[in-house]
Parts: structure tokens; C-alpha cells; sequence
């Protein structure tokens, strides 16, 4: 089953002030079946980032389609949904994580991630427990769950972003650089996540600024290169 | 050189604009018809608002009984029959039974009162918001919305600050569910009487220039938290020292010969008419 | 046999309007209305004034009857008012029309027709004259007649002079807004209750039948500082206005078939303020705006103190409580204000009782629900 | 999906001044203004949706009349022309709510309604203690049960951190970030499924401010009420809202997803606006 | 004469003309009293000087009377109590409301009494105008 | 024998103010039978109605066939003047007026506003109210002890244009009904009218 199927998308952005327009990606065609994962590669400001946030509607998207596979409203072109089927999709079927943490302050990781449960209509006492669950699977330290996050590390930051996008279940998950500014250390651990999440069916699209570590794991890798991609530049695994 | 005086004093031109308010009134309950209060020859916070609904419908064949905080004899009381009086010729009473008209200031008697009589209240102060909003225009308006949070506020406020509401005479009251209205300074003891009571009772303030009314039959709920009822002054265990009567509104008096406070019925018309009975029972008795 | 009500009250109320009569007649002295009409004209011009009722011969039997007492006097006369039909309306007084007795400006050293001091009082020096003491009838006519012969020679016009106000001259060069005439039927406060926001017409009927204390106390308070106003009085005129009225039911008729039924005796102030207003460009422009005065008979201070008071009313918008409608128009009348007050002498003890038992029961209470 | 929103605004116009022949087609104006007759076009056209649960933001420079929107919404000023729509029970939605009379207006506001003011002075009684501020409201919306309200009274104030034993106080003894709270606390009592809040944080230090965010926050994921969140900050608008207007000059220049208003401005205006903050 | 003129006249100038005049046409055609001199208000309708506008100054005391004569009715009202003036006044209007012969011949005596009402006001203005201030220089 | 301006119409008022106070109650004013001897094409129950409320401080709208006749004799007797159902404090609805044109009236007169309830129109109709009448109406509200029914030949369609007037208390029109056997009933804004037998 085709998860999500990428037709002609463009992206361009206007800057008033400057009168410059800049297409920051064209042509993008590529699709996911469900429980794959998809990798994008490519160096700085070659668009790759684009395309993760017009999926998730952080950018306006504007030429082309996006067609989701949703459990709530079926195919639907995620270019064309409305603000409201954004929310309801962002909060119940496709997760965002990257490596900033953006958080209310003066929240702590357990509440944080309880609080992703309770939005979704969670009871608390099962918002408590899956959000227990979510910080011990994903090897957040436990002596950080009732503190504020704002003093953590990347990879702990990173920790607990994904805890807080997967304890909703998502059946798409968007990684925008999640190993960026990370050591080797804690790239690992972002690849066994992926691998633990892959391994629960979850669908996933990530974003990379080089691959080599993710190797063996997607199922399809795209270059992206001045705001094209480059079909099957390097499918590294037909796993 | 002497001006011939009309029955009831005012021009037929003149009870007509109050006889239009009154109806309005009753139409409203509770609601402060605004009319154009005449000057009388007596003065403005002396019961004019109440002498001109008295004047504007009496007729030939009323019976009219006056009374001034519970008394027939008050001299405001006095003073304003001897005006209806000298005008209509009607016949005066102090039997509240026997009266069709009773215009009263701050009391309603203790005898229920019956259909076949108005009573016509006496009003200094008709805004009962007055003392949440000094501005008309601004009562006008919280009226209007039906916004009576100020006068429930006032009495949460006594609640918090002294534990109980602490409001005197003249306790506001919600008619017909609709309307709060000043009952006049009755005291609390008297609000009850107004709830489905079998009179009209008009209210007049000559100068605020206000007609309202509450039409038999309809409901008066004094303002009150379901967890603090109103209640009325207490004379629990007190009873007049003249007709001992308990159940009614005493005054309070200091018994010069022996410097006790003594009680006594505020209502004379009533007492008078409690003494009278049990001098019949006595002399019933004494026959026997 | 039976209990049956002392007639305490009546018997007292007779004993005290007996007493009264006694307080007035034991000093065995008899002032006649001629004499309070001829000499206490100040007094009669305040009362009718007050009492918003014109008639100096009732307001002289006012003063009589009232012992002096102002309040008391305006009082009778305001009550009497109600006793008596309102005939007729009259035609709308213009105040060009008035027989001119004295006329002055503050903001021009001269106007045109000149500055007419007539009789006043405010040049005179304020000591007790001890010869009224000894005032001589034959002195007096002797006085008179000098005074006549005087009149005589001088030399006289053939025809009666009439003023131009001074603020058309004004309005003439731009200084003040034209305002066309407006036939608004006027709101009359003795038919219909005042109600907020009151009408122009309400507003001055209130003001110039205001009690001079009242009207003079809060006209003073503005121009001391509590309120916007400090104006410079354009005119202060004193005169006799003609009265005319339509025939009831002749219809349509010709202004020359109005019946002319006397004259009134008033004081007219148009005092000048200065506003800041935006024009029709929006730019802000300094202009003038007149605040008007005017009652019965002669009393200067009080149409001068209305002007300020009606030129504090037209602008709401300020904080000040001279400049608050109701602040203003419930509290200047002379029978409301002494009424309610002196309502305070009226038996109280049902009230109080009431209070009592709720104070009593507070101060033995505690936090316990009542019951 | 098929989701009926909770309020409906539509068309909604507001102008100050009576216009002239120069401007009356909306031309020739500065900004929103007529500098030939002075009338001022607050609100111009203004429609959007408010949905059940969610934070909707309305962001733009004073003077963008989002303040008077929300006024008008608030029924403290009246619209000139325009429609609201309440889905509030059977039959409510079809009903322009500028066209109810004042009763029904003051109904809604006591009942269906909660507003916090920029200026505490604005929705506090200060001379009242704090628990009769909250106990107005309640009282407006129909409590008679002293008990139950003084209750009400102190969960509230416990949820905004007001300490109990200053509930007998009286809010102007309280510094500016307490007297918000206590304004939040009023304004929620009656549970209103809409709550207004007008540049609450303005003027506040920035730990109050903090403060007072989180709390609204969290008010809205406990107790699910829709609410309508007017700033010129859009730190305040990122923290709080769902979704996003940009006002400028009376009208809607852009909506959106916060985080994509944030990111992906499209407007001149909204770029420049983004482009300080970051 | 016109109605206000002749009111004008009547009531500024000496009463007792109003008398004579009204005692010449009782005499040939008597009159019938519809309302006797009685005392009412006259309500004043003031034009104030600031915005143009009507207010009621206040009341003033007038007597008034109505009698017929040959059908007409004629109205006297005059401020003040004065009954005799009034129904004197009264007369007059019906008078000339019956158009009498009489009438026409009181036209030069109303102006004559005219002119001296005139003359006597000017007198005493002339005095009035002796406390005029002068503000001019005088040339010595 | 005239009307006696200062008894009869007090007593007339008394009468109504009574009936004003208790809906439904059925007032007689028998006492003062052929007391009016004015030409005019209307009950006596309506002219002393109209006698003692109406002078020339009010305003009021007839409807009839012979509107301009009726209305101009009104206003001779009364000083009130005339004015269009808009405007008009007193609507006088004569026998034969046909139900539409009530209905119609209804909706355009005076109904008060919530600042001043009481700027509203009282009506003034001719319609018989006795047992025999066809509709049945059932009564709540104040002046009313539970209930009381009354019988009125006025069709469902005018009370129920009665109570759309009524709908937002306290806004709405007060009734006094008039019939042949001089009696007079009144229906304030405050009563609720249930029709029997209509859904």
C-alpha cells in the first residue's frame, strides 16, 4: 500500500523585501509504501528540507500533490488539505521530529510527553503510563524525566523529541536531521531508534546530511541536488 | 382670590399621565415606570410618590387608611390623610380590614391584606442598584440586560466579609423573575407578604419621579444564596408588652420605669384590634 | 368598651400648626404684600426664579406666608403651580426682543449700542447704611420728584431703542458657529420624568429653574478648577422679554393675529469659552462656544453660573463632576433637595430596627449560616 | 471531515466616523484612515472560524484592529455591519448574534462567553475581593450556592497560583501579573466554551509572562475551550496558537498554521514581521 | 387694527381705555361670560442665544377670560391677576371678532395711546441711557 | 346623562386597573350603561376605555373601516392625536376589523424597547369574550392565581401574532378587550395565552 506518493512538487518562496522569488525545489516525484523508509540526502539549502516541511504544512506548499494515504480521511492531497485536516493529521497520524526541541517552557520530559498523549484524548492514567513507557524505550535517563529540557543535550533533546512524536503512534513519521550536530555516540542510538521504529511498521521519511551510519536501513535513498531529486541516486538496501 | 379645589387635589389631565403609569407598571411588575411626578403641597421625600397613586385612583367611595411605620397615628400619616381627605371627602379608617385604598410608608400590615384592596407603598429610593451604580443611565441599562450581578455581589461581599448578608430594611427583591426591585424600606419581615400577595400593591417615588408595581398573584423572591436564605429580623421569644401578640414586627422601647427594653406591636391597628379581642374573651369569660 | 387609637398625631399636628401661628403673629407686626413686592424685589425675582413660576404678587405672599424663608417660599409657589391649568404655550421668545434695563459685555470695552450699567448693586460700596434706620416717607417723594423733573428734561428719541446681541456680531465675522434655528418641539421636564442622556431643552429648563445657591456653588466649582470651563462672558442682559401667544383654535394664523398678554422680567448671560475643534480638513482649530443663562428677574450671578453649567454639559466627556448630567441636573432643585434632606426627620425606627437586628445579628455571628 | 466550526464570523465591518464621498469606496485612505473626513475603517471584511478546542491567534501592529474585532465579538462595541454565528445548541447557529438584543447579548456573554482584558482594570471589579470577582462572574452565569462558588472560587485561584490566603483581597493590592491571573481565573468560572484574550501578557515581565502563557495552556488542554488570542507578539502567538490571522489596516492579509505563518510567511507585511522576531 | 397690535396697546398703556372700550360695546350688545377671569399658567417657549434652539424657561401666572358676543367669542388673556383686564380684553376681541361698527372707529385712539406708550418708554429710556459708559476721548 | 369626567372615568379606570392586575377577569362597567351620549361608531365600552386613558399627551392608531371619521371624532373628544400604527401609544381596533389587518397592525406597533418597556402600545379591541365565543384560551402568569381560561372571538391567528409580540419579554403590547355587554378584559405582556385545541 502506497503510503505517500510525491507528484510534481514544487516549492517556491517570494521575499518581498528583496523582490526575489526562489524556486527552492521543482519536479519531485517519489512515492512510500507503507512501513518503508525513505531516505533524502543532500548538502545545505538543496531543498530537501522543503519537502519534509511542505508535507507537514510548516511550508505553504504550492505546485503539485502530495497524496497522503490517511486511516481518517483516506487519499488526500496533503497540498490542498485544510488547516484543520492538517491539525488532525499532525496530531493523530504523521509526527515531526527534528533536532530543536520547541517546547512550552518550564514543562518537564514526562508532562511533555504526556501531554502529546492527552491532546490526542488519552486519559491521564494511561497518559502516564505510555509516557513512561515511550521515555524508557527510547533510553531517556530517568533522572531527566522531571526535569525542564531546556538545559539538555542534543541527544537528549533528540530523545525526547522522538519520544514525544512516536508515543502518538504516528503511521508517518518526518525526521528533518535528527542526527545533525549529534556525536557518533548518539548517532548510533538514533539508528537503533529507527531501526526500532521500522521495526514497529512505522512509515518513515528522513532527511540527512550524509547517510553512511543510516546504511542498511533505508529501503530507497534520494539525492537531492539544487532542488531536484535524483530518483534511486543510491538505494543502498531493497530490504 | 382662593383657588376651588378639584376632587383629589390634581386636574383630571394630570391623574391620567400617573393612571397610564400605573397600568404600565402592572404590565411590567417590578419595572420603574418613569412619570412626571406633579409638586404637591407636600414635601418631595414625604410620601408624594405615594399620595399621587393614592390621589390618581380613588374615588367617592374608598375607605382610606394611612399609616407611617406601622402607624395610623404618625404624624406624616396624619398629615397626608388630612390632604386626601380635605379633597375627596372619603371616609378614614385604621382597621386594616375595613380599608380599600391603604397607603403606606415602610410597613404592610399584619392582617393579610385581601383582592378587594390596594395597598400603595411610599418610596424614597427606587433603584435598587443605586448603591452598585450611582449613573440612571447606567441602571437603566443593567436593567435592560437583565445584569443583576452588583446587587448579588453586594450580598456575597457581607457574606465573605461578615459571614452573613447584613442588608436592613429594604432588601431587594426579584419579580416575576425578571425584574429586581426596591420593596421600599419594608423591613425584611414584610418581603414575604409581597410574593403572591391577593392586593395590587403600587409603589410611588415622587422624587425620582418612579410608578412600580407588583399585580397580585405574582412571585417575589427576596435576594438570596440557596446556602444562605433570606431570613427576616428575629423576635424570637419577644412579644408585645401591650396585646402580646408574638408573630408580628415589634418596635423596640426602653420601659422608662425600670430602664428594660420592652417590645411592642409596631402594627397599632393591630394591636389595638388584638387588645380588643381578648378583652371580649375576657369579659366572655368572666360571664361564664 | 374597647381599646381604640389615641388621636395623639392629629392633636399634636394641631397644637404645632397652632404654635406657628402664634410664632408669627405674637410680635403683633403686619407686613402687607405692596411692601415685600415694592421693597424685596431681589427676593421675589429668586423665588419666581426657583419656583419656575412668574408672578411677583404670589411670590410676595410666599415670602409672607413662609416667614421669610426661601425654601419654604418656593416651596408654596411650586405647589400652587400645580394647582392651576396650563392654558396656553407662548410663541417662542426671542431675546432681541427685550426692553433693555442693563447690558454689559466683559469681552469688549464697547459694543455696539454701548455698555448700559443701569440699576446694580456692583459699584456700590458694601456698608450697613444706618440712615434706612430712620428712612423718611416725605424724603423719599421729595427724592422721587426731583428725580421725576430730572427724567423730564431730558432729551428723548421718538422711537424706542432695541439691542443687536453681541454675539451676532461675532457670528457675523466667524468667530462662532452659525447654528440655523432649530424648531425641535422642546421636552418639558414638568410632563415627562427626565431621562439620560437629557436633551439640550431638559437641560436648561432644569439649570434655570435651579436653586441660585446650588447652580451658583456648582457654577463656581468649574471655574475654580473642577471643570473645564472659564469663560469670559460675552453679555450680560436685563430686561423685559414681550410674551405673545397663538389663539388656541384659529388655526394657521398670521403673526399679527397673536394675542401680546404681558411681559416677563429675565436675566440673559451668553458667556464665550474657547474650544479646540477639528474642522472639516481635521486640522485642530481654536474656536468659541457660547454657554447660555437665564431666569426671572433680575439675578446676575445665577444666569452667569447656568452658562457655565450649560457649557459644562455640552461636553460629557470630561471627568469632572460638573460636567456629569445627572451629578448636575438631580441634585440643583430646590423642593427635591430640601425635601429628601429634611425627609431625614420623618420617623426612621422601623428602618433602623431593621438595620439593627441584621447589625446585632452579625456581630453575635460567626460564619454560620442564618436561620 | 466535515467539522461545523464553533463560531462563525463573517463580513464583520466596524469604522469609527460616518465616512465622506472620498472614501466611502474604501479609496484614498491612509492606511485604514480618511484623512479628509477622518472616519476610521477598523475592521474591514474580517471572517474566519473558530473551532471546539482549539487556540486561534490573531497577530498584527496596534492600530491592525484586531483589538476592535474582538471587541465587537465581545459585543463592548457594536459592529457596523457584519454576522457572528454561535453554535451554542439546536437552532443557535443560525442566528447572527449582532442582531440580538442587548439581553440576549448580555445572555451570551454571561454564559457562552470569557474575556481577559489587556488592562486588568478592564475586567476586575479592584475594589471587590478576589473571590468576588470570580463569584460576579459565576453569579452573571446563574450560581446562587455561596458554598459552591467560593469553592469554585479557590480551585481557580489555586490553578492561577493565587495563594488562598489572599482570596478576601481585594486585586488592586496585587501586582499586574496576579491581577491577570485573577482576570483568567473570572474569566474561566463559568467554563465559557469561548474564551477572549486580549494582549494578556502585555506589560508583564517576561517570568510573569512565562507564567501566564503556560497557564493558558494548559487551561485550554484540561478544559478543551476554544480560544481567540489577540497580540502583536508572535512569540505569544507561537507559543499559544493552533492556527494563525495576520491583521494589518483593518483587514486579513493571511492565515495559516502558526508554525507555517511562522516559517513560510507569504505576505510583504507577515515576512517582516517574522523576519524581526527571528 | 390688527390683534397683537391692539393687545399691545391695551395692556402696556392705561387700563382704563381697555375699560371705556369695553363698557361702550356692553352697553349696546351686553355679552355672554363663557369662562369668568380665572388664573392658569402660560408655559414660556425661550429661543436661547448658544445653538438656536426651544426650551421651556418656566411659567407665568396670566389671567384669562372668554365671553360672546353675537356669537363670536372673543379671548382676553393678560399675565398677572388682573380679572377685570382680562374680561375687558375679552370684550375687545370679540368685538372685533364680530366685526362691530364700533371698532373701526377706536383705530385712531388706540394710536394715539400708542404713540404715548412710545413717547414714555423712550423718556425713560433717554434717562436709562445717562449710565451708559462713554469710552470716548473728549476733545477739550 | 353625560359622562361625569371626574367619577365615572375613575370608576371606569378602576375597573380596568383591576382587570389589568388579574388577566382574564371579566370587569363590568354596566353601572355606567348609557351614559355616553356621543355619536360615534364604537362600543361604550371602548369609549369610556378610550374617555378615561386617552388626552392629548398620547397618541393612538384606529383600526376600522371609517379610519379618518372615527379617528378625527376620537381626537375631538380626547385631544389625542392620531398617528400611524407605527407611532401611535393607544391601537383601537373597532368591531369588524378584519383579522389580517390586525395581524398586520400587530406587527408594526409600538412594542417598547428594552431601555423603556414601557414605550409600547396598549390596544384597545372590540371583541366579545363570552362563553359562547369559539376559541378557548388557557392563562398563566402574574395577576393569575394557577390558571383561568377565557373564551374570545378572536381567531388563533391574532393570538398568536399576540404572542410573537410578546416573545421577548419585557418587550410587547398590553390588550384590553371590549364587548357589547359594556365589559372590559385585559391581557397584559406578561401573560402567557395557550390556545386550547391548536397545536
Amino acid at each position: 500500500m502506497t503510503m505517500l506518493e510525491v507528484n510534481d512538487f514544487g516549492k517556491r518562496f517570494t521575499i518581498h523585501h528583496l523582490n526575489k522569488t526562489m524556486q527552492a525545489v521543482e519536479q519531485v516525484n517519489f512515492s512510500i509504501e507503507k512501513g518503508e523508509f525513505i531516505g533524502i540526502v543532500g548538502k545545505s539549502g538543496s531543498g530537501k528540507s522543503t519537502i519534509l516541511k511542505s508535507i507537514y504544512r510548516s511550508y505553504l506548499p504550492d505546485m503539485g500533490e502530495i497524496m497522503y494515504d490517511s486511516a481518517r480521511f483516506g487519499r488526500i492531497d496533503l497540498c490542498k488539505a485544510s488547516e484543520r485536516q492538517m491539525l488532525y493529521l499532525r496530531k493523530y497520524e504523521i509526527g515531526y521530529v527534528s533536532q530543536f526541541l520547541n517546547v512550552m517552557p518550564r514543562t518537564t520530559s514526562r508532562q511533555l510527553v504526556e501531554k502529546a498523549l492527552l491532546e490526542m484524548g488519552e486519559t491521564e492514567s494511561i497518559a502516564q503510563i505510555e509516557a513512561e513507557k515511550a521515555l524508557t524505550h527510547f533510553e531517556l535517563d530517568p533522572k531527566l524525566w522531571d526535569t525542564y529540557p531546556n538545559t539538555f543535550s542534543g541527544g537528549e533533546k533528540l530523545r525526547l523529541n522522538i519520544a514525544m512524536a512516536t508515543v502518538k503512534k504516528p503511521r508517518l513519521l518526518l525526521l528533518d536531521e535528527p542526527t545533525a550536530s549529534l556525536d557518533q555516540q548518539s548517532k548510533l542510538k538514533v539508528r537503533e531508534i529507527i531501526e526500532k521504529l521500522k521495526a514497529n511498521g512505522t512509515t518513515l521519511v528522513g532527511i540527512f546530511h550524509d547517510i553512511e551510519f543510516m546504511e542498511g536501513l533505508c529501503n530507497k535513498v534520494y539525492d537531492m541536488r539544487a532542488g531536484k531529486l535524483l530518483a534511486g541516486a543510491g538505494v543502498i538496501n531493497e530490504g | 382670590m382662593k383657588t376651588k379645589s378639584h376632587f383629589a387635589f390634581f386636574d383630571e389631565g394630570s391623574k391620567k399621565e400617573i393612571r397610564r403609569a400605573i397600568l404600565k407598571a402592572v404590565a411590567i411588575p417590578g419595572y420603574q415606570v418613569p412619570f412626571a411626578s406633579r409638586e404637591m403641597p407636600i414635601a418631595r421625600g414625604w410620601g408624594t410618590g405615594g399620595l399621587q397613586i393614592t390621589l390618581s385612583i380613588i374615588g367617592k367611595n374608598d375607605v382610606l387608611k394611612v399609616i407611617d411605620q406601622g402607624a395610623d397615628e404618625s404624624v406624616n400619616a396624619v398629615s397626608i390623610k388630612k390632604l386626601v381627605q380635605s379633597t375627596t371627602g372619603v371616609e378614614l379608617v385604621e382597621r386594616t380590614q375595613e380599608a380599600s385604598i391603604i397607603q403606606s410608608r415602610h410597613r404592610i400590615p399584619e392582617v393579610p391584606l385581601t383582592p378587594e384592596q390596594i395597598l400603595v407603598l411610599q418610596v424614597p429610593e427606587p433603584e435598587p442598584l443605586r448603591r452598585v451604580e450611582k449613573s440612571a443611565y447606567k441602571t437603566k441599562i443593567l436593567h435592560s440586560e437583565n445584569d443583576y450581578s452588583g446587587a448579588w455581589l453586594m450580598l456575597f461581599e457581607q457574606i465573605m466579609k461578615y459571614g452573613r448578608t447584613a442588608t436592613g430594611a429594604d432588601h431587594p427583591v426579584y419579580v416575576n423573575n425578571r425584574y429586581v426591585m426596591a420593596p421600599s424600606p419594608i423591613p425584611r419581615y414584610d418581603n414575604p407578604k409581597l410574593h403572591q400577595s391577593e392586593a395590587i400593591i403600587l409603589l410611588g417615588a415622587g422624587r425620582e419621579k418612579k410608578i412600580y408595581a407588583v399585580p397580585p398573584y405574582t412571585d417575589v423572591e427576596s435576594l438570596a444564596f440557596d446556602d444562605y436564605p433570606f431570613s427576616v429580623e428575629s423576635f424570637t421569644g419577644k412579644s408585645c408588652h401591650l396585646c402580646g401578640a408574638e408573630d408580628v414586627f415589634l418596635d423596640e422601647l426602653v420601659d422608662p420605669a425600670t430602664n428594660e427594653t420592652i417590645y411592642q406591636c409596631n402594627d397599632t391597628s393591630y394591636c389595638i384590634e388584638q387588645l380588643n379581642k381578648s378583652e371580649e374573651v375576657e369579659v366572655e369569660t368572666s360571664h361564664a | 368598651m374597647g381599646y381604640v387609637a389615641v388621636k395623639g398625631g392629629t392633636q399634636a399636628i394641631d397644637a404645632s400648626i397652632e404654635r406657628l401661628t402664634y410664632e408669627r403673629l405674637k410680635n403683633e407686626e403686619i407686613i402687607e404684600i405692596e411692601t415685600i413686592m415694592a421693597t424685596m424685589k431681589s427676593l421675589i425675582d429668586q423665588i419666581m426664579s426657583e419656583s419656575s413660576l412668574y408672578s411677583p404678587y404670589l411670590a410676595a405672599l410666599a415670602i409672607k406666608q413662609a416667614e421669610g424663608s426661601m425654601e419654604e417660599a418656593v416651596f408654596l409657589m411650586r405647589a400652587h403651580r400645580s394647582t392651576l391649568p396650563r392654558l396656553y404655550y407662548s410663541q417662542a421668545v426671542e431675546s432681541e426682543t427685550m426692553l433693555v434695563e442693563r447690558r454689559i459685555s466683559a469681552s469688549f470695552k464697547d459694543i455696539p449700542g454701548g455698555q448700559i450699567l443701569g440699576a446694580t448693586k456692583d459699584y456700590t460700596h458694601r456698608l450697613l447704611d444706618f440712615q434706612l434706620l430712620e428712612e423718611d416717607r416725605a424724603e423719599n417723594e421729595a427724592w422721587l420728584a426731583l428725580y421725576q423733573k430730572a427724567s423730564e428734561a431730558v432729551k428723548a428719541s421718538d422711537t424706542v431703542a432695541y439691542f443687536p446681541k453681541v454675539v451676532d456680531y461675532l457670528r457675523e465675522e466667524g468667530l462662532f458657529e452659525n447654528y440655523k434655528p432649530d424648531n425641535t418641539a422642546p421636552v418639558d421636564i414638568t410632563k415627562q420624568s427626565i431621562a439620560f442622556p437629557a436633551p439640550r431643552s431638559a437641560r436648561l429648563q432644569v439649570l434655570t429653574r435651579g436653586q441660585t445657591g446650588a447652580v451658583t456653588a456648582l457654577g463656581y466649582a468649574s471655574l475654580r478648577g473642577y471643570g473645564q470651563v472659564h469663560p469670559t462672558v460675552g453679555e450680560v442682559r436685563v430686561g423685559s422679554l414681550p410674551i405673545y401667544v397663538a389663539h388656541p383654535n384659529e388655526g394657521e394664523m398670521d403673526e399679527e393675529d397673536a394675542f401680546y398678554i404681558g411681559e416677563i422680567q429675565v436675566t440673559e448671560v451668553e458667556s464665550f469659552v474657547p474650544v479646540t475643534k477639528k474642522n472639516e480638513a481635521n486640522d485642530q482649530e481654536l474656536e468659541f462656544e457660547i454657554g447660555y443663562g437665564i431666569c426671572y428677574g433680575q439675578n446676575e450671578t445665577k444666569a452667569i453660573a447656568m452658562s457655565i453649567l450649560d457649557q459644562c454639559l455640552e461636553h460629557p466627556e470630561s471627568s469632572f463632576p460638573t460636567h456629569d448630567e445627572e451629578f448636575v441636573l438631580l441634585h440643583i432643585d430646590s423642593v427635591e433637595a430640601t425635601g429628601f434632606i429634611s425627609h431625614l426627620k420623618l420617623p426612621h425606627y422601623v428602618t433602623f430596627q431593621s438595620k439593627l437586628d441584621s447589625i446585632r445579628n452579625v456581630k453575635k455571628g460567626g460564619h454560620t449560616d442564618e436561620n | 471531515m466535515h467539522e461545523e466550526p464553533l463560531l462563525k464570523v463573517r463580513n464583520l465591518q466596524k469604522q469609527f466616523g460616518d465616512g465622506c464621498s472620498r472614501c466611502k469606496e474604501r479609496q484614498n485612505l491612509e492606511k485604514n484612515y480618511c484623512p479628509n473626513c477622518g472616519t476610521v475603517y477598523a475592521c474591514q471584511d474580517i471572517s474566519f472560524d473558530l473551532f471546539a478546542g482549539e487556540i486561534l491567534g490573531i497577530v498584527g501592529e496596534s492600530g491592525s484592529g484586531k483589538s476592535t474585532m474582538m471587541q465587537c465579538l465581545y459585543f463592548d462595541a457594536e459592529v457596523t455591519s457584519g454576522a457572528a454565528y454561535i453554535d451554542a445548541g439546536p437552532g443557535s447557529a443560525e442566528q447572527n448574534v449582532f442582531e440580538l438584543s442587548s439581553q440576549q447579548k448580555r445572555y451570551i456573554r454571561n454564559h457562552q462567553y470569557g474575556m481577559v482584558y489587556q488592562n486588568p482594570v478592564h475586567g476586575l471589579k479592584m475594589n471587590f475581593s478576589s473571590v468576588g470577582n470570580i463569584a460576579e462572574k459565576l453569579i452573571a452565569a446563574g450560581k446562587r450556592n455561596v458554598s459552591e462558588m467560593e469553592e469554585t472560587s479557590k480551585n481557580l485561584l489555586q490553578n492561577v497560583h493565587i495563594p488562598l490566603f489572599r482570596m478576601k483581597e481585594e486585586p488592586r493590592n496585587f501586582s499586574g501579573g496576579m491581577q491577570q491571573r485573577v482576570q483568567i481565573a473570572k474569566a474561566l468560572s463559568n467554563n465559557p466554551p469561548i474564551l477572549f484574550l486580549d494582549e494578556v501578557t502585555t506589560g508583564l515581565d517576561l517570568s510573569v509572562q512565562a507564567n501566564v502563557l503556560d497557564l493558558i495552556k494548559r487551561i485550554q488542554r484540561e478544559l478543551g475551550i476554544s480560544m481567540i488570542v489577540v497580540s502583536h507578539d508572535l512569540a505569544v502567538i507561537r507559543m499559544l496558537a493552533d492556527r494563525t490571522i495576520v491583521m494589518l489596516n483593518g483587514s486579513i492579509i493571511e492565515e495559516g498554521l502558526t508554525d507555517q505563518i511562522l516559517e513560510d510567511p507569504q505576505h510583504a507585511y507577515t515576512q517582516q514581521l517574522v523576519y524581526s522576531l527571528l | 387694527m390688527k390683534r397683537r397690535r391692539r393687545t399691545e396697546i391695551l395692556i402696556q398703556g392705561d387700563p382704563a381705555l381697555a375699560k371705556k372700550l369695553a363698557e361702550s360695546i356692553i352697553a349696546i350688545y351686553g355679552y355672554r361670560e363663557i369662562i369668568a377671569p380665572q388664573q392658569g399658567l402660560t408655559m414660556v417657549k425661550m429661543r436661547e442665544s448658544a445653538k438656536n434652539s426651544l426650551f421651556y424657561m418656566g411659567e407665568v401666572l396670566v389671567t384669562e377670560a372668554k365671553i360672546e358676543i353675537k356669537d363670536c367669542i372673543g379671548i382676553g388673556i393678560v399675565v398677572g391677576m388682573k380679572g377685570d383686564l382680562a374680561r375687558n380684553l375679552a370684550i375687545i376681541d370679540a368685538a372685533y371678532k364680530a366685526n362691530l361698527p364700533e371698532t373701526a372707529e377706536w383705530e385712531a385712539e388706540l394710536v394715539e395711546a400708542e404713540k404715548q406708550i412710545i413717547q414714555k418708554r423712550a423718556k425713560d429710556q433717554a434717562k436709562l441711557f445717562e449710565t451708559k459708559v462713554d469710552f470716548q476721548t473728549m476733545d477739550v | 346623562m353625560a359622562i361625569d369626567h371626574v367619577h365615572d372615568l375613575q370608576f371606569v379606570y378602576k375597573k380596568i386597573l383591576n382587570s389589568m392586575s388579574r388577566p382574564g377577569q371579566i370587569a363590568s362597567l354596566q353601572a355606567l350603561e348609557g351614559r355616553s351620549d356621543y355619536n360615534l361608531q364604537m362600543l361604550d365600552a371602548t369609549l369610556l376605555t378610550i374617555m378615561s386613558l386617552l388626552d392629548r399627551e398620547v397618541t393612538f392608531h384606529v383600526l376600522t373601516e371609517n379610519e379618518e371619521n372615527v379617528a378625527e371624532k376620537i381626537s375631538e373628544y380626547t385631544l389625542a392625536l392620531h398617528t400611524t400604527i407605527d407611532q401611535a401609544d393607544f391601537v383601537i381596533a373597532l368591531n369588524g376589523t378584519p383579522e389580517t389587518a390586525i395581524i398586520q397592525a400587530m406587527a408594526q406597533c409600538k412594542k417598547g424597547s428594552l431601555i423603556d418597556p414601557h414605550a409600547s402600545s396598549t390596544w384597545i379591541i372590540e371583541s366579545a369574550f363570552s362563553d359562547e365565543q369559539e376559541s378557548e384560551l388557557l392563562l398563566t402568569g402574574p395577576g393569575i392565581k394557577d390558571q383561568t381560561k377565557l373564551r374570545t372571538a378572536l381567531t388563533p391567528a391574532v393570538w398568536q401574532a399576540r404572542n410573537a409580540c410578546v416573545a421577548e419579554y419585557p418587550l410587547g403590547i398590553d390588550l384590553m378587550l371590549t364587548d357589547e355587554e359594556l365589559q372590559v378584559v385585559c391581557i397584559p405582556r406578561t401573560t402567557k395565552v395557550d390556545m386550547m385545541g391548536v397545536e
